[in-house]
């Protein structure tokens, strides 16, 4: 029996006096990915949000391996790879320093692989060009660059594949597919059809729109 | 909120609806005892308290001066302190009273800046002195309108209602700092003059009318207060149940 | 009675308008604090019933 | 323990990097700083007794302008580009990271003016017994504005329109430190002992130090959050 590593219990969410979501019950466990699914404005980022802890705009429980969040942030923290919307790339920084600052704030990414994972992301030439000087793509294949590099556990991943190529996908399928056999897992928003290879947990939040609640 | 050493009344102030309807029950008391005292305060510090022998008449703009200073400084506290309480218990009330609290402290603190100016006029010659008090006043006032700036500029409630907890409670830090250096920098700058209202032992039938008025203002405030907060909170939970029904027949 | 007739209440010894326009300021002030969220009460009461009504008429 | 050092050094580098890779940024506060104090003799009087009493007050002036205008982009390149977002997913405490910034902000704003700062004393004719005190003075005073400019530049943000605002939250709380500095200015050029002044400015730095980056992040937080 695979172990729950998120928990999140009658989630509620509201913005501009619309409910985003209410009720919403998601348990990711070890070795599956999710993806969370809805049209734009539906709450997808909201939601990732949420769950990592960036948003605090919600009501509700989350537990991370059973734990209430408020009590095992830091160790949640500690195991979480999150790439956003804004990727967490400065522009005036080059690749190598940009992985080597994210490694200083995130000791779960391994900072000697920094040069083979820019390999991998095709940015082998790039290393100290400065961010704003390269495409959308590779500036987005820098922050990518850290799921060849990190150890954490849980990796939360909001539109990783914008200004991705066919070939950079799959690269990273697989590498998601290598990710949840060693126990890891996944949440993340896509609008690219994923290979149907891989085993897909999805949630829509639009289901959750619909809400009863008594106001209180 | 899982501690449970906190006063039964204290849970039952986070809920809107018990809020809701306790002020309705207080608002006329306020009103009625509020009222009486101010008019009582009025007359009595007016036409009965003695003219100082320095000043003349000219001094009983105390009766209004004082009082609005210490509201506004005590308004500034209690937004603070409901901006604290709204941060860690997450209390919506709390975040509603800061918010409704601020345009009163910043009236109260102009009306102060006002009277003290006013005063000032026959007292030191001319209608604005750099005088520690005031100075400090006026910082304060400052202090207020960030609070009300940045309330105003961010669109979403919650986020508001934690950003100037954040800023009063910074501000709530600094103030005895300002107080201190101004009044510091006031000594430095103009020894000579004598204090607006300090003086060595007021009479009794002096001070006894502003005791009158500083409670009577804190009951008239504590309603402007309370009226402000009952529409915040039907703003703020107007999809609730409760409020549907109250105003729905 | 610190004065002896009305008149010498309105003069204040000489410092009738510094006296009259402080308290003048300040009854108009706390009139305000009163006065503005009692009209603003009354708005929004008004605009929620009428989304209230909206409300019940849509479902 | 020691991964929270090299967290601060490594912030602290990358912030300067930046800095030096965006140069305008770096002199804007400097030219502001020597505008801002040229244009009190054009505006006023350009007689030298008055102005070198007026020194004191106008060079402090000066500065807590320019450095108020500097504190603007401390978390805006960083809120833009997603960083910020890292940042407070950190295991590590938030308010290192803040110092570490403040610190390298400081750096290249406080420090610079303070350097600068007897250019402008002589500009103004303050007298050459008051430049100990100046320099002293802002170089104890300006961390101090830089850590509360810290929190109102996290206060704003995530606001499109933040700069005049940041200056209203700001500026009434840079007040105690502007009336200490600008006294220490003062006597030391009537040749008064500073100790006292400058222990006052030490004082408030220690307490900015220990409070200015805990609102600052928790500030952040809230920022990012809404």
């Amino acid at each position: 029996m695979a172990q729950a590593l998120l928990t999140a219990q009658s989630l509620f969410c509201e913005r501009d006096d619309r409910i985003l979501f209410d009720q919403l019950q998601l348990t990711v466990s070890e070795g599956e990915i999710w993806q969370v699914e809805g049209r734009n404005g539906s709450g997808k980022t909201t939601l990732l949000s949420i769950l990592c802890g960036l948003s605090s705009h919600y009501e509700g429980e989350l537990y991370w391996r059973g734990e209430p969040m408020d009590e095992v942030r830091e160790q949640f923290l500690s195991e979480l790879l999150y790439i956003g919307h804004q990727t967490g790339v400065s522009a005036m920084l080059t690749a190598e320093e940009n992985l080597h600052w994210q490694c200083a704030l995130h000791p779960s990414l391994d900072a000697s692989r920094a040069q083979q994972a820019l390999e991998s992301v095709g940015l082998k030439g790039f290393e100290d060009v400065p961010a704003h000087q390269l495409s959308a793509g590779q500036k987005r294949r820098i922050a990518l660059a850290k799921l060849y590099m990190s150890r954490a556990k849980l990796w939360i991943l909001d539109e990783p594949f914008t200004a991705i190529d066919k070939i950079g996908v799959a690269a990273k399928e697989a590498l998601m597919v290598e990710h949840i056999r060693a126990g890891g897992s996944v949440i993340m928003t896509t609008h690219q059809d994923l290979s149907a290879e891989i085993p897909l947990h999805t949630i829509n939040v639009e289901h959750f729109a619909s809400s009863q609640r008594e106001w209180s | 909120m899982a501690s449970s050493w906190l006063p039964r009344w204290f849970y039952q102030l986070a809920s809107p609806r018990w809020c809701y309807s306790i002020t309705g029950k207080l608002i006329p008391w306020f009103a009625a005892i509020g009222g009486l005292l101010f008019v009582i305060g009025l007359v009595w510090g007016l036409a009965f308290a003695p003219s100082d022998y320095q000043q003349g008449n000219s001094f009983r703009i105390i009766y209004l001066h004082v009082p609005t200073a210490i509201l506004a400084q005590s308004f500034y506290m209690l937004m603070a302190i409901a901006g604290a309480i709204g941060l860690i218990w997450k209390m919506k009330v709390a975040d509603m009273v800061a918010k409704s609290v601020a345009p009163l402290g910043a009236a109260l603190a102009v009306l102060a800046l006002a009277t003290g100016a006013i005063w000032g006029k026959p007292t030191w010659g001319s209608w604005w002195v750099w005088d520690a008090r005031l100075t400090s006043m006026l910082v304060l006032l400052f202090l207020y309108l960030g609070v009300m700036a940045l309330n105003s500029a961010i669109e979403s409630e919650t986020t508001a209602a934690k950003s100037t907890a954040v800023l009063a409670l910074v501000g709530l830090v600094n103030i005895p700092i300002i107080k201190y250096s101004v009044e510091w920098w006031n000594t430095l700058h103009q020894p000579a003059t004598f204090k607006i209202t300090e003086k060595p032992a007021m009479p009794a039938e002096m001070w006894m009318p502003l005791l009158v008025m500083v409670i009577a203002l804190y009951l008239v405030f504590g309603l402007a207060m309370m009226l402000r907060l009952r529409n915040e909170i039907l703003t703020r939970e107007r999809r609730a149940g409760w409020v549907k029904e109250l105003l729905g027949s | 009675m610190a004065f002896e007739t009305f008149a010498d209440f309105l003069n204040m010894g000489g410092h009738g308008l510094y006296v009259w326009l402080s308290y003048g300021l300040g009854l108009l002030t706390i009139a305000l604090c009163l006065y503005l969220p009692i009209i603003q009460g009354r708005e929004t009461r008004r605009s929620l019933r009428r989304r209230i009504q909206r409300e019940s008429v849509k479902s | 323990m020691s991964s929270t050092l090299q967290l601060f050094k490594q912030t602290f580098r990358r912030d300067l990097t930046l800095a030096f890779r965006r140069k305008s940024e770096l002199v804007n506060p400097l030219i502001f700083f020597l505008i801002v104090a040229s244009l009190f003799p054009i505006g006023v009087s350009p007689e030298p007794n008055f102005l070198s009493q007026l020194a004191p007050g106008l060079v402090w002036v000066a500065a807590l302008l320019a450095t108020l205008l500097s504190m603007e982009t401390l978390f805006k390149s960083d809120y833009e580009d997603g960083s910020l977002e890292q940042l407070l997913l950190s295991p590590q405490p938030v308010f290192l990271v803040v110092l570490s910034k403040v610190l390298a902000h400081w750096l290249l704003s406080g420090l610079a003016l303070t350097l600068v700062a007897p250019l402008l004393g002589v500009m103004l004719f303050l007298p050459s017994e008051g430049m100990p005190g100046l320099m002293l003075s802002l170089l104890l005073g300006t961390p101090t504005l830089s850590l509360i400019g810290a929190i109102g530049a996290a206060l704003t943000v995530g606001l499109r329109r933040g700069g005049v605002l940041i200056s209203l939250l700001v500026l009434p709380l840079y007040i105690p430190v502007l009336i200490f500095g600008s006294s220490a200015v003062q006597a030391a050029v009537t040749g008064l002992p500073l100790d006292g002044y400058l222990a006052l400015l030490g004082a408030m730095l220690a307490l900015a130090l220990a409070l200015a980056p805990i609102a600052a992040g928790a500030a952040l937080r809230i920022s990012v959050s809404g």
